[in-house]
């Protein structure tokens, strides 16, 4: 049958020589090479206690940001929800009352803010398109649940611990990627 | 009184014998132990892995934990299993794997108490026949469990393991009488007493060693000969309604199958329990003939783990053969080649008597 | 010295040869028949080495360097080798029966003439 | 009662007891297994009577081999407890009323024997394979080549049993 393309190739099928019959060579050339790897460097590391670098690009868990006294940055605009490919963010917005001024810095603020973690695909584009530098993507996986309403995270799971009541815990949670980005 | 004598002189001996057979025991139980361990280990290590870790120190108490959790299994027969067999066969399995041990020289005799202690269960003149038909009776174990699993993979897999076995026995016993015609005794102690002054049978029987050391890989069915237990093929093979202790026992027999294995390789073709580049008896008088039967032993223990560690390295190395290659190795290749050998080993022999 | 008289043997082998008569009188299954036919062949062996042995012993009192009885046990031997000769072709006959009538009975033998 | 005796009335009864069961049983692979057992037994025997390479090759050919090509073909017969057929009680009856009476016989014939077996060191040197290779290579060689001309016929004679069925299916 005449190919159409000319392209292909004719498999030269060699009978074996008799050396390569006897299999011998070959296998202890495996062998060698399986023993070489003994005492190559292992590629695992000992998890709970070893724990590998995350590039500093790396996307994680959404976390919603705080100024320095405290005040929520997000004013649910809305930018996130919007470029979302996944739709997985929700909010909804409420006007800030005169006593409430120590706890949002503009005078609009999310009452609700849920990202679904099983829709959402990581991509950063929530964190791109923020004007108020409110939600940023940290260095923690989204842990495991056992129902689909635990990967539904609220506000109240998502935001940054307060600088001003809890600042250790606001610290190691802002060290972390800090500490990445100086290393680089 | 003179049957006093003898009775007491039969009781010493029967202790000493029991205590050797259960120091025996329990050597080779705690060596299938740390070899299932090692196995994992060097598994990693040749895969760029760490292997267990966290069990002890360097994983260590890693088959202890194993052997917990099989006995703490729940113990699941069949329902339409034949149950008596159904038991009966990892215990076989095991018992048959036990037994070859008898015939093993583990040294040279000690002195302890002003009486000369044998490292050996029983010096019987006709070992490696001894060894031969126990290997053989090593196939029940396999074909009771497969057949009274009551599944068809687990027949499927008794079969082939109990037609591999079979097979394999027959040049295996081939390409040692090479050797046997060489040393001119069955006696494994004999063997090692000729090798300690004449040199290693590896160096006479190179080929005999080679088909040897292939057909006992047959024999534990290990890889690349572990067609029995194919886990893509068959599920999981012969043990595959096995659960809890008795697939323990199963396993376990594997491991104590590969150190006998391993100790009559290096007895035969290895000097057993010769010390290389050292001369025993001039050794003997600057240490003590204790010392140096300690040492011996040792050296067996050495040459044991090295070929457990072969078995080790070549299952994670070469594939698995495919049931055809598998007879067409055992029955047109070396069963001629041990054949051939022989006729060489006898022309040789024959031609140096002259 | 413990010393066991002869004649348990010959008895113990004759029990084994009745048993072994009264299987494959008893049973259908060509397969048990033939075993049946295996373990009369041992009860002979059994036989064979206890004569041997006997003779040997009987001879050995007088004789050190006696051979006596190596023949006996040659002939076990023998019997043996033609066994597992037997075994071969009858378990393939036997095979190719099953094959042929589906059954091991043997009064059902008769299907092969069809 | 020496060691020796108390071996003898135990392996005695364990091979009486598994032949019985290897005609009683009604799974046909209890019945191997007994033979097994029988079969080892005897071994036991030939242990005791110092015909060790009688007693290693009995494990080998016969509980290693021979039993291995019966349990062979019976699993893969499939058969089982159920399918096996039964004679009537009449003819069972029978059979062990002759095979008894044979056995009656044969004792009232051969009863009569004063010989006996000891088992004096140094005296049973007849069944090590040194002496018995010696008279199987030298006396017996003629017949030993014949036995092996026997099996390769028994052998070639096995494979075109086994081969015929293939050609019938061609033809």
């Amino acid at each position: 049958m005449a190919s159409l393309t000319n392209r292909a190739k004719v498999l030269e099928q060699k009978p074996m020589s008799f050396m390569e019959r006897l299999y011998l060579p070959a296998i202890f050339k495996g062998m060698a090479i399986t023993f070489k790897h003994m005492f190559k460097k292992k590629a695992t590391i000992n998890y709970p206690e070893e724990k590998r670098p995350f590039s500093p690009v790396f996307r994680g868990l959404h976390v919603l940001n705080r100024d320095e006294e405290g005040r929520e940055n997000c004013t649910a605009c809305g930018l996130c929800a919007v470029a979302c490919p996944a739709e997985a963010i929700t909010m909804e917005g409420a006007e800030r009352k005169t006593s409430e001024e120590h706890l949002y810095r503009e005078e609009k603020y999310a009452a609700k803010y849920e990202i679904n973690m099983l829709r959402c695909i990581f991509c950063g584009l929530c964190e791109e398109a923020c004007p108020k530098d409110a939600i940023y993507m940290s260095e923690t996986f989204a842990p495991s649940n056992f129902t689909r309403k635990g990967f539904i995270y609220s506000k109240e799971e998502l935001l940054i611990p307060n600088p001003v009541t809890d600042k250790e815990k606001y610290d190691i949670a802002k060290g972390m990627r800090e500490a990445q980005l100086k290393n680089k | 009184m003179i049957t006093m004598d003898l009775l007491a002189i039969d009781l010493a001996y029967g202790l000493e014998k029991l205590l050797l057979i259960g120091g025996i025991i329990t050597v080779s139980l705690i060596v299938a132990m740390y070899t299932t361990y090692a196995e994992r280990k060097v598994a990693a290590w040749m895969q760029d892995r760490r292997g267990p870790n966290r069990a002890g120190p360097f994983g260590l108490l890693q088959p202890v934990a194993d052997g917990l959790k099989l006995f703490f299994k729940e113990e699941i027969i069949p329902l339409t299993s034949n149950k008596t067999l159904f038991v009966l066969g990892p215990a076989l399995a095991m018992v048959t794997a036990m037994l070859t041990s008898a015939v093993i020289p583990w040294g040279s005799s000690i002195n302890i108490f002003g009486r000369d202690v044998s490292l050996q269960i029983a010096d019987v003149n006709i070992g490696i026949l001894y060894v031969f038909g126990v290997v053989s009776m090593g196939v029940y174990g396999i074909m009771i469990g497969g057949w009274s699993s009551n599944n068809k993979f687990s027949l499927i897999a008794a079969v082939r393991g109990a037609s591999q076995i079979i097979s394999y026995e027959l040049a295996m016993g081939l390409s040692l009488i090479a050797l046997l015609m060489m040393t001119g005794s069955l006696s494994l102690k004999t063997i090692v007493q000729q090798q300690m002054e004449g040199g290693w049978n590896i160096i006479y029987q190179p080929l005999g060693f080679l088909i040897f050391l292939i057909c006992v890989f047959a024999e534990c069915n290990r890889t690349p000969f572990d067609l029995p237990e194919a886990e893509n093929e068959l599920n999981f093979g012969y043990h595959q309604e096995y659960s809890s202790m008795k697939l323990g026992l199963y396993l376990f027999s594997e491991y104590v199958n590969m150190f006998i294995s391993s100790a009559v390789v290096s007895t035969l073709f290895f000097g057993g329990y010769d010390i290389p580049f050292v001369d025993e008896a001039a050794l003997s008088l600057s240490l003590g003939a204790n010392t140096v039967a300690l040492l011996g032993f040792g050296a067996l223990f050495a040459k044991i783990l090295f070929f457990l560690f072969l078995f080790i390295w070549v299952r994670w190395t070469i594939p698995r053969f495919r049931y055809d290659q598998l007879m067409d190795l055992g029955w047109k290749k070396l069963i001629p080649l041990a054949l051939a050998n022989m006729l060489i080993t006898a022309l040789v022999i024959l031609w140096l008597n002259k | 010295m413990p010393v066991i008289p002869i004649n348990y043997y010959i008895f113990l082998s004759l029990a084994l040869f009745t048993i072994g008569i009264v299987g494959v009188l008893t049973r259908r299954n060509a397969i048990i028949i033939f075993m049946c036919i295996e373990l009369m062949l041992n009860a002979v062996n059994v036989l064979l080495v206890a004569f041997s042995k006997m003779h040997h012993v009987a001879a050995f009192a007088t004789d050190r360097a006696t051979t006596v009885g190596t023949e006996a046990q040659l002939f076990v031997f023998f019997i043996m080798v033609v066994a597992a000769a037997e075994v071969t072709v009858g378990l393939a006959i036997i095979v190719m029966l099953y094959r042929n009538i589906h059954s091991v009975d043997i009064n059902f033998l008769n299907r092969l003439k069809h | 009662m020496h060691i020796n005796e108390i071996l003898f009335w135990f392996l005695t009864a364990l091979a009486l007891f598994s032949a019985m069961m290897v005609v009683f049983s009604k799974n046909p692979v209890h019945s191997v297994l007994w033979l097994i057992m029988v079969f080892m037994a005897i071994t036991g025997h030939y242990i005791i009577m110092n015909a060790q390479f009688l007693a290693i090759v009995n494990m080998i050919v016969y509980a290693g081999a021979i039993m291995v090509l019966f349990l062979f073909v019976i699993m893969f017969m499939n058969l089982n407890a159920e399918s096996e057929p039964q004679k009537s009680k009449w003819m069972k009856f029978a059979a062990v009323l002759s095979g008894g009476s044979l056995m009656l016989i044969l004792i009232a014939a051969l009863k009569d024997n004063d010989g006996f077996i000891s088992s004096m060191r140094g005296e049973g040197s007849i069944g090590l394979i040194k002496n018995l290779g010696k008279v199987l290579f030298t006396e017996y060689v003629v017949p030993f080549e014949i036995s092996s001309i026997l099996f390769l016929s028994a052998m070639v004679g096995a494979v075109v049993l086994a081969k015929k069925e293939s050609s019938t299916i061609v033809s």
